[in-house]
């Protein structure tokens, strides 16, 4: 009898990852923490986001083959939650918050300007690789709308010409 | 008895439904003791009458121009036929609509001419013919509709019993008599 | 992909009782751990269905097998709806065969349809549907969106624009080839349905070439290459035979 | 840990704080921390060090004190005195003037309505306590429930009392609590599991959240009471990963009280053992639904299924299952304490006891309330939240999120109940309240939520997935000025297909918002409509029309 334990394969096509890669760490611990059963994929999942900043394929891959979930169920869980992402993110991540509060408080104008000045979009990274820009669909902070997060911290009252003055700091021009 | 009047016209489409029309063979001549044609690609009138009993109009509004054809002739029909697929659900083509125009035009004149030919993307827009919508689009999205007739082509069979149940007074019902792709 | 009780396995230990009830005024008289689908169906009372295949598991999301229960307000799907003593089931009221157009008119609206231009043209069931429910034209607006096909694997092409997301190939390559190659990414409109880490077909490491997922399939979206326009025909009888052969409960035959 | 041991450690925290004569309380949830109360804490902290105050004065980091809007805010616990709006600067000035007369330039009225009008039953620890500390919470009675139900009453006796007190569902649709879990009490099977649903998922609420970040193991001893009451051994906790303070705050609480053995194997001496583990949800409202949201804790792709058959018999790993919102498990120890008379006693016949809003929008007081069942819509949107700012005119308040409904002027006498709301074609929902005024257009607002069901729909259902966009497209083309005559006919007629239709709740309720819209303000669409203009001046033509 072959030994079902072990994937066939699995640490040695990922070997030079899990050796070198010290980001590997934190996801190899939570796998373990759930002595590798499949239920834990979704909080697998944030490890990678957590440690890598997005989902790399080779890391999906193995992922897949430590917890014994199929490639495609693997890729369907990572793209039906919001949360992960498979791009690489932007050296800077601004967040604007399109909740009610906030929407009806002119989130939906900041997003108008930061196209129309910046040319982002929202779930993209400006080609410079500096900044993404995401849209939460509530941060929570109702009471401060519109509200957005720059590179994890919360900012309340927004308006255009401050978030247009944040993300051109941080890419290097002045409006 | 007075003979019904009739219009058909082809607008984005083959005219395959046209021919299937011209398939119901023999009936064609006892079809045409009852019914007066007067417009048609297939008799000469370069003017849409100002009043017609039925209508049978094939193809998908695709251009500006179709789309002032379909409002003129749903002002002056009685009974609107939305004949064979294109039509009614816009087909073939429709299978443009998923891609910009002047795309769709560079892929058709200038990448897949034989031999390829020299046409920059600019000279595609021709001042002559008219200018493509952004998308073809069902005639029943732009005027009401009173007949849905199926098919690429509607089987002839189809066709002769719209016409017999229209000679007859009935209003056809088409269920099971064609279908989607026919 | 377990999503619903499996069902009970009838034997002595485990008795199952035997339910009276009406399905369109007629008295039919069934287990209580079989769907009211199926019950239906073999009375010879057809209830119209996208995402059911007998052999494959239910899902209950193409809603196009509801019904309505009398003292009850909600449609039920047939699918998973099981009968009570006494329940009365009409299947085909004014009201749900109105809904069933929407619902099959929407699925026209959702991706490219092109029945004319078809490999399954003539022989599916989303245009047989339409045909049973008598539907001449779509109300609703054409979406139009733009999708791929993907020829890269040597036998079978996908087209996605023929795809109405009923997922039998999900299920009948997780359940009964056990490859779990199929899955669905993304969600709401932007579901598609993927192969391995959403690569061409023809790279996947897992999948056996088996074709199941083409047989199954009720569109031209999966399809043998080499089938032209009304060309190809799906041959599915294999289905039931295998469920019941791989859910047996003796796992071998004596020797 | 036995009773007595609870009973000690309340003691020696009381005489403890008692032995401060000033305590100034900061808050530190999520609001005020983002206009900077981390850094006004730490400054505090530093100032009375380098005054050598700190043997009479102390002071707290403590959760949510409501009024979000006047943020950073700061209570002084023994002297009754609110500041709203403090800067670092203002630091010396509040030290100084402890014990005498109060700064006058920072005070934020306490005898205003938004505080005086409150009942707070949930609420009743945020902003008193540290909720980084499991003592505080003992010391306000709290694992009190928990030890009484253990110890002296019968799993039986605990469900009896919860279905006394009328407590429904706080998280949308008002499922009577004790009926819920008699039936998973009832269910076979030795494995059952206990799940607070903490996937805040309404665009607009945020009263998980503070509660979560005020206040943690009140939610902790509610679970552990259901657990005890239902049979079960083992809770999760299904928080969004968005909530981060939440997430970190509810670990902490565990980790504590897990030491202290409210948490584990024979809890206060008894058989009963209960542990409670965390999952973080990850940015998907549809897994609110609890097929969904146990499908997620299995890691699969949160995809609601066919009920039945209902959790309470076939839930997680195919176990029976209880789900309940954090609001409910929060009211659920204070109802143990105090009896479910005492409980029903609140709100209204058919709603008992107390809802947690949060206000939101146009309102001068956006922030964190609670209110007796029934309260007029009028007295939360004028007396609590004060009205509306800049003078403008009320138009509409949202409740229920994209499954609920907007509710016109015309209303707003009515009591805030379950079956009212519903009555008027919206719903309770979570408890998020979002004020509009004549600036927003309604057509926008109904376009708005629709949006947010196209992006959060499943997509299992054919109705739901397809539907949802169909309805965006027809609100974008009104938005736009571009619809046809046809449209508002299929507009309803959609309405009605997704309502009729649909597998799960986001599917059928997911048109509210446009009904409502369209039942109420029916003028905002026909102005769009006929004379291609927006009533509220709040749409650009033709904009993002796809």
């Amino acid at each position: 009898m072959k030994d079902q334990g072990a994937p066939p394969e699995a640490s040695v096509q990922v070997s030079s990852k899990s050796v070198e890669d010290r980001r590997l760490r934190l996801v190899n611990r939570t796998m373990q923490l759930y002595r590798n059963e499949a239920h834990a994929l979704i909080e697998t999942l944030h490890a990678v986001q957590e440690s890598f900043g997005y989902l790399e394929e080779d890391v999906l891959k193995y992922v897949a083959r430590t917890l014994r979930v199929p490639l495609s169920r693997v890729y369907a869980v990572a793209t039906f939650y919001h949360s992960f992402s498979l791009k690489p993110p932007g050296e800077h991540t601004c967040v604007i918050c399109m909740g009610t509060a906030c929407y009806i408080g002119g989130s939906g104008a900041i997003l108008d300007a930061l196209r129309e000045g910046e040319g982002i979009v929202s779930g993209e990274t400006t080609s410079d690789g500096k900044v993404s820009l995401l849209v939460a669909r509530c941060l929570g902070s109702c009471g401060l709308a519109p509200a957005g997060v720059f590179d994890g911290e919360v900012t309340g009252k927004l308006d255009s010409e401050h978030v247009l003055e944040r993300i051109g700091r941080w890419r290097g021009h002045e409006h | 008895m007075a003979k019904i009047t009739l219009a058909t016209i082809w607008l984005d489409s083959c005219s395959g439904c046209h021919m299937s029309f011209l398939d119901i063979d023999e009936f064609l001549i006892d079809l045409a003791g009852q019914v007066e044609i007067l417009f048609s690609p297939l008799v000469d009138t370069k003017s849409f009458p100002d009043h017609v009993d039925v209508s049978l109009v094939e193809g998908a509004v695709g251009s500006e121009s179709d789309r002032e054809k379909v409002l003129t002739i749903r002002d002056r029909s009685g009974i609107l036929v939305s004949f064979g697929d294109c039509a009614v659900t816009a087909n073939v083509p429709g299978m443009r609509n998923r891609y910009p125009v002047a795309d769709v035009l560079a892929r058709a004149y200038a990448e897949n001419a034989c031999p390829a030919a020299a046409i920059s993307r600019d000279t595609l827009f021709f001042q002559e013919v008219p200018a493509l919508c952004p998308q073809a689009r069902p005639v029943h999205e732009f005027v009401p509709v009173d007949i849905f007739l199926t098919g690429c082509p509607p089987p002839p069979e189809a066709i002769l019993y719209l016409f017999s149940e229209l000679l007859a007074g009935r209003r056809p019902n088409m269920n099971g008599r064609t279908r989607f792709g026919a | 992909m377990k999503i619903h009780p499996r069902k009970n396995v009838r034997s002595d230990l485990n008795p199952s009782r035997l339910l009276t009830f009406r399905i369109d005024e007629r008295v039919v008289s069934a287990h209580e751990d079989e769907s009211i689908l199926s019950v239906a169906r073999q009375n010879g009372i057809s209830i119209p269905t996208l995402c059911h295949l007998d052999g494959l598991s239910e899902r209950g999301a193409c809603r196009l097998c509801i019904v309505e229960v009398k003292g009850v307000a909600r449609l039920l799907p047939s699918c998973v709806t099981f009968p009570r003593q006494d329940m009365e089931i009409i299947t085909a009221s004014e009201r749900v065969v109105s809904y069933r157009k929407k619902i099959l008119e929407l699925l026209f609206t959702e991706r490219n349809h092109v029945c004319a231009v078809c490999v399954s043209n003539g022989h599916c069931e989303l245009q047989n549907l339409a045909v049973e429910l008598g539907i001449s034209h779509v109300r609703y607006p054409y979406l139009y969106p733009r999708l791929a096909v993907d020829a890269s694997h040597s036998r079978f092409s996908v087209d996605h624009n023929r795809c109405v997301l009923c997922l039998r190939c999900v299920r009948v390559c997780d359940e009964i080839e056990g490859a779990h190659t199929w899955d669905i990414m993304g969600r709401g409109i932007t579901s598609r349905v993927i192969t391995d880490l959403n690569q061409p077909w023809g790279s996947s490491e897992t999948c056996t070439g088996c074709g199941k997922c083409v047989q199954v399939c009720p569109t031209g979206a999966l399809s043998e290459k080499g089938k032209s326009v009304a060309e190809m025909i799906k041959r599915r009888q294999f289905l039931p035979y295998l469920q019941m052969m791989r859910g047996r409960q003796d796992e071998s035959w004596p020797k | 840990m036995n009773i007595e041991d609870l009973h000690q450690i309340a003691r020696i925290e009381k005489s403890k704080q008692e032995g401060f004569q000033h305590q100034i309380h900061v808050c530190v949830a999520a609001g005020c921390l983002s206009c900077g109360s981390g850094q006004l804490k730490e400054a505090l902290e530093k100032e009375i060090a380098r005054r050598g105050l700190d043997t009479w004065c102390r002071v707290k980091g403590v959760g949510c004190l409501g009024l979000c809007t006047a943020g950073p805010l700061l209570s002084l616990e023994t002297a009754g005195i609110f500041y709203q709006g403090v800067k670092v600067s203002d630091v010396s000035d509040i030290l100084e003037a402890l014990g005498g007369a109060p700064v006058e330039r920072l005070i934020c009225p306490v005898n205003s309505a938004f505080f005086r009008r409150q009942v707070r039953i949930v609420l009743e620890n945020c902003g008193r306590i540290d909720p980084e500390r499991i003592e505080e919470y003992m010391a306000e009675s709290g694992y009190g429930g928990l030890a009484l139900a253990v110890s002296q009453m019968s799993p039986t006796e605990v469900i009896e009392e919860v279905s006394r007190s009328g407590l429904r569902g706080r998280g949308g649709a008002g499922f009577p609590t004790g009926l819920k879990w008699t039936s998973v009490a009832k269910a076979s099977g030795l494995t059952k599991f206990v799940i607070c649903n903490a996937d805040e998922g309404d665009p607009g609420a945020f009263m998980d959240r503070s509660v979560l970040e005020s206040d943690p193991h009140r939610v902790i001893e509610g679970m552990a009471i259901a657990g005890y009451a239902t049979g079960a051994s083992q809770g999760y906790i299904y928080v969004r990963a968005e909530y981060p303070l939440a997430v970190k705050r509810v670990r902490l609480a565990l980790f504590q009280a897990e030491r202290m053995g409210v948490l584990g194997n024979n809890i206060f001496n008894t058989s009963f053992s209960f542990n409670i583990k965390v999952r973080l949800g990850a940015g998907a409202f549809v897994c609110g639904e609890e097929t969904a949201l146990i499908a997620s804790i299995e890691g699969r792709m949160g995809r609601p299924r066919p009920r039945p058959p209902f959790p309470a018999e076939f839930g997680l790993w195919e176990h029976p299952t209880l789900i309940n919102n954090v609001e409910t498990f929060a009211n659920v120890p204070p109802l143990i304490r105090k009896g479910g008379r005492w409980f029903a006693g609140l709100g209204t016949e058919k709603s008992k006891g107390t809802k947690v809003f949060a206000l939101a929008g146009k309102i001068m007081n956006t922030g964190l309330i609670e209110v007796p069942m029934g309260t007029s819509l009028r007295d939360i949107v004028f007396d609590i939240g004060g009205g509306i700012p800049r003078g403008k005119e009320f138009k509409a308040v949202q409740t229920g999120g994209p499954s609920g409904g907007c509710i016109p002027g015309q209303f707003l006498d009515m009591p805030v109940d379950y079956d009212s709301l519903a009555k008027v074609g919206s719903i309770m929902g979570s408890g998020g309240m979002i004020v509009m005024d004549e600036s927003s257009c309604m057509v926008d607002v109904a376009r708005f939520f629709m949006e947010f069901c196209m992006s959060e729909s499943c997509g299992k259902c054919a109705p739901c997935r397809v539907g949802t966009r169909q309805i965006y497209d027809i609100l974008c083309r009104i938005t736009g000025n571009l619809s046809g005559p046809d449209d508002l006919a299929m507009l309803e007629d959609l309405c009605d297909l997704m309502k009729s239709t649909s597998l799960c709740g986001l599917g059928q309720s997911a048109p509210n918002p446009v009904l409502t819209t369209l039942r109420y303000f029916r003028d905002d669409y026909l102005s769009h409509i006929h004379d291609k203009r927006c009533l509220a001046g709040a749409c650009k033509a033709a904009r993002e029309v796809a």
